[in-house]
């Protein structure tokens, strides 16, 4: 198991786009390994914040460390799968063998059972890209669980998925988290939020919220935008 | 290293294989114009030089980079233009009248303008005319800057007058509606000369093999050989090798 | 390196001659480039986004006819325009318009070919969201050509470069006239022809500068349109 | 019309000297389009997925060497190969060789600069993924080089249509020596420049029909490639 | 209001790729104006029949009537969102006027009315693509409901939205629906079909499995499959 990537810290992050601040003074700790949730409107600024702790994207201003690590030097323990995920124009095996090529040539068998685990062992040698909605999105879960990672980031990664699919992802994901994975997870999902988070993270308008234990969060939000959110109410 | 208009006549495609068999020696060409084909020889990419442009080619044995320079042959320029003739150059009494006319005509006038050795002699036939040409470029001097077979397409397309040489002349096959309006004046005659390229300079060069093609080609052999070359029923060039030159 | 200074000095003196042929050059290059990305660049997205027998084909013809010989092209457009020609009464023989539909015909397979590509690529987004929304024919050429103009470009900058670089056909339809249809590529081969080499290479460097100016041109308009856009 | 029924006899006949011509038009321009792809296709995928400072100048330098004219490619590998010159000393002045190496010159920046823009837009989409799997250096080449395979031939033919078209650069190196270094291209200069308009034409003819099962080969491979992956 | 297109009538259809019969023999008529939900596990095959229906393909077997037209003929009437909506590279209000280029010159304000009810007036001129995934979503569907169709196909539309977001669409949706537009509607959320759907069509292994009436699906689905897939049960 690699070394931890805890605790997570992310001072006053800012990000601007156009004359927007879309990340507009981000401080947020993260201390404990388990599931952490980020919730929070469309445009809120989930998807940049995971961005950024990625190292996809770099903030306008601010500081993110992992552990005593940058950023940067912490990018190969870290692995994300994206709410749109990219599939390479191979096979749905060859995408797996990509990913991780010293797995591939040490152990194919691993790569077989990774496809199984997410039900695409039939699969293995379609072109990935024919693959629907919710197929992808398994594919890429797998692609990223594969790499063993201390932190994994996951952008909506069920939103396409059919119940039955959602409870499997779900059960891999706590499985990995249990191993020692720090999670962290954007989902519009309340009922994913109930059964996975240990924490929530409540962003909007760029900036964090809220953060609370996962029971007090959907019980009694201690801020009235998330108690809207929670409600549905609508607040654009 | 070779003059182009030797190329475009089909003289190498005929003598080449004799030349090989009496010698020995694989002998490739390279067809620029006079002027490209000194150049290049002084920079040693060849080893025998056959071009036609005296001067230059005794400042080239001069300036150490020729080992002799030997007259080779000669054939004759001849001016082309259109059936029609309409600065009725066939009637004039020499070249420099027929230029004249040409000036005078407006008729139009294509020079290759590319420093060859039919060009120098063009310019030479101008300045004996007392014309300068260059005033009238673009307008009724057109300088292709070309070789003899371009300069010959556009010209006749034109309806142009052309100094050209008789050889490619009789080998072009665009000839159109054109034809040889004036011809047969010794100011006309052109000599081709051939020179081995210095050892000294270049001492890449293959010299056995260089003077062997150079002695073959001079030699009762390669003259008759070349004097027996015919295009259409025509003798093109006429070997002229250790013999007393026509004037010029 | 005489022919350098040479060189050197007909450029910082504003050679008019020099000038005159440069100015040649480029217009007959932009005038032919601009004809041909008229017709190549529709011609290339609507055999990008339109399946009809015998697609395929004319694909594959455009794919070949990037490598027909300039000489070629010269010659058919001299045949064409020679006084004996179909088109000979327009006397355009030996003149800069020559020159031009010379050019458009040996650049125009290559853009179309090369944009028919980068549309292509484009057009596996979008096909489903135009079939959808309803959009065919001009509007979806359009669409195409608006949306995929910053790849379009480096295609538009290879025919220009073919064109600007071309000697073979221009020469033929040209004829390399002074002071009437000599451009930079004719006058390079006329100095190579008569030795001067170190002259010609000047010559080569003259253009190419210019050619490096339109370049970052375009590419500055593309970066600034581009920037302008996601800023 | 003679020349047109001489250029079919010589066809039909398989005339030894034009079948020597048409292998050695192909052998160059294949050898140089492989040694050119070699060094153009990872350095175009280099350059759109690379940043770093001066890499616009590079992309810029290279656009614009699209319109480098083959003649003064042709007078630069002269003077390198001359026996006067550097690489003098190696004899290649007046071989295949030398065409190789002039059309190598004269292709690279060609096919560099659009594979640049093909991979370009493939790395848009790959980047965030690839960042995300630590895809670096020489993997993620091969990578993009690998799944934009496809895209690239067109970049590739659009090479070899410049090399096999191309007789400037190959005139002055090779010389156009009967039996030696004479193309189809410079076969066609000469036989025009001898006023054999319809003999050259027909050469072309035969050229543009080789150059088109070229492609055909190419993109029927690309097309069984295609169905074979998304049957 | 545009012409009827029903009954949908979907008869005996089937594509085959590669060498799997990825539409198996659908049969279906809708008959009914009101909202039509598709539901059944990720690869069942519902985007594919979705797509049929719209003419993006053309199945190997079966034929498609829409009242009394084929599928070619009704396509100006009908409208879809794409489960990853495809926006054109430029400003959000331009994908708009694309999209309907006859109102974009008589009316352009209904484009300004049409942003606002999908609470994005306030980016009409940033570039499309920069907009939040779930931002994304609800431009596509301002985009189709703007022309107006007889016949709505909604994939997954409302996936990645936060839960304010998808009110607003399901209440947009249901409202298009009163005023005669046919929706037909896929989704994994239960919650969403109980809300939405007048009907459930569920689709397994590339056949129609069940069509039932929302009250009586979602209460007593008389197929195990369908049973199973509402319990979340792995069934692949
Ligand atoms: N490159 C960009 N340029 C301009 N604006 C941007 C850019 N990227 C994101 N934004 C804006 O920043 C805001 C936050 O975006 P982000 O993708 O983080 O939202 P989100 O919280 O993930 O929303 P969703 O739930 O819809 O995915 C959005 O309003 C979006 O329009
Ligand atoms: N072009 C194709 N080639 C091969 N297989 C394909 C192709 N398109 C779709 N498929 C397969 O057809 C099956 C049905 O796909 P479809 O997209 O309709 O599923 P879906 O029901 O929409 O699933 P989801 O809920 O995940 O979106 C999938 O297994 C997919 O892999
Ligand atoms: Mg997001
Ligand atoms: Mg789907």
């Amino acid at each position: 198991m690699p070394d931890s990537l805890l605790p997570i810290r992310i001072r006053n992050l800012r990000l601007i786009k156009g004359d927007r601040a879309v990340l507009d003074g981000v401080n947020l700790t993260i201390e404990e390994l388990g599931i952490t949730v980020i919730m929070g409107s469309n445009g809120a600024g989930k998807t940049l914040l995971l961005r950024c702790l990625h190292g996809l994207i770099e903030p306008d201003q601010g500081q993110i460390t992992l552990g005593n690590l940058t950023v940067a030097d912490s990018r190969d323990q870290q692995a994300m799968v994206f709410q749109h995920p990219v599939l390479l124009r191979r096979t749905v095996l060859q995408n797996l063998a990509f990913a991780v090529p010293d797995i591939a040539k040490a152990d194919p068998q691993q790569l077989l059972a990774a496809l199984d685990s997410v039900h695409l062992a039939d699969r293995a040698n379609q072109p990935a890209r024919m693959l629907s909605g919710g197929e992808q999105q398994r594919l890429a879960l797998a692609r990223a669980l594969l790499s063993k990672p201390a932190l994994l980031l996951l952008d909506e990664a069920t939103a396409s998925l059919d119940p039955a699919s959602v409870l499997l992802i779900e059960s891999l994901v706590k499985a990995q988290s249990k191993r020692g994975t720090k999670v962290i997870l954007i989902s519009h999902d309340q009922g994913q939020g109930r059964r996975l988070a240990d924490e929530v993270v409540f962003m909007s308008g760029g900036q964090v919220a809220e953060q609370s234990p996962a029971d007090q969060f959907f019980t009694e939000p201690r801020t009235p935008v998330a108690e809207a959110y929670l409600a549905g109410k609508i607040l654009f | 290293q070779s003059t182009t208009s030797t190329q475009n006549s089909g003289l190498y495609d005929y003598l080449l294989p004799m030349a090989e068999e009496a010698t020995g020696v694989k002998v490739n060409i390279v067809a620029v114009g006079t002027g490209q084909a000194i150049k290049n020889a002084m920079r040693c990419d060849g080893d025998v030089l056959l071009v036609h442009s005296k001067p230059d080619e005794e400042a080239f044995v001069a300036e150490g980079f020729g080992e002799k320079r030997y007259d080779l042959m000669y054939n004759d320029f001849v001016i082309i233009g259109p059936e029609s003739d309409p600065a009725d150059v066939a009637s004039a009494p020499d070249v420099v009248e027929a230029l004249q006319r040409i000036q005078q005509t407006g008729a139009k006038f294509a020079s290759r303008g590319d420093d060859s050795g039919t060009h120098k002699k063009e310019l030479a036939l101008w300045r004996e005319a007392g014309i300068d040409p260059e005033g009238g470029s673009g307008r009724w001097y057109l300088e292709t800057g070309s070789g003899m077979g371009a300069t010959l397409n556009t010209g006749v397309s034109l309806g142009a007058y052309i100094l050209s040489d008789r050889a490619t002349w009789i080998s072009f096959a665009n000839k159109q509606d054109a034809t040889i309006v004036y011809e047969g004046n010794p100011a006309l005659f052109n000599q081709y000369g051939v020179t081995p390229v210095s050892v000294d300079k270049c001492p890449t060069v293959n010299r056995q093999a260089a003077q062997a093609f150079t002695q073959w080609l001079v030699s009762v052999a390669g003259q008759s050989a070349i004097a027996a070359y015919q295009l259409n029923g025509k003798q093109l060039f006429f070997p002229n090798a250790n013999q007393t030159k026509p004037d010029n | 390196m005489n022919a350098l200074a040479e060189a050197l000095r007909l450029i910082v003196t504003l050679d008019a001659d020099l000038f005159e042929i440069l100015w040649l050059s480029i217009r007959v290059s932009l005038i032919a480039l601009a004809i041909s990305a008229v017709i190549s660049l529709p011609l290339g997205t609507w055999l990008a986004i339109t399946r009809f027998p015998g697609r395929k084909v004319v694909i594959l013809v455009l794919n070949a006819l990037m490598g027909m010989p300039p000489v070629v092209v010269g010659l058919m457009v001299y045949l064409l325009l020679s006084r004996s020609g179909p088109l000979g009464w327009m006397g355009l023989l030996y003149t800069p318009t020559a020159m031009i539909i010379a050019q458009v015909v040996l650049i125009t397979p290559i853009i179309a070919a090369l944009s028919h590509q980068v549309i292509e690529n484009l057009h596996q987004e979008y096909r489903d969201t135009f079939y959808s929304m309803g959009v065919t024919g001009r509007r979806a050429i359009v669409a195409y050509l608006v949306d995929a103009r910053f790849a379009l470009t480096t295609c538009i900058l290879a025919g220009f470069g073919r064109a600007i670089a071309e000697v073979g056909a221009v020469i033929i339809v040209g004829g390399n006239i002074d002071h009437l249809t000599r451009v930079m590529t004719t006058a390079i081969a006329l100095e190579t022809s008569k030795g001067n080499l170190t002259l010609a290479l000047a010559l080569g460097a003259v253009l190419l500068t210019l050619s490096l100016l339109v370049n970052a041109l375009v590419i500055g308009v593309r970066e600034y349109a581009a920037k302008r856009q996601y800023a």
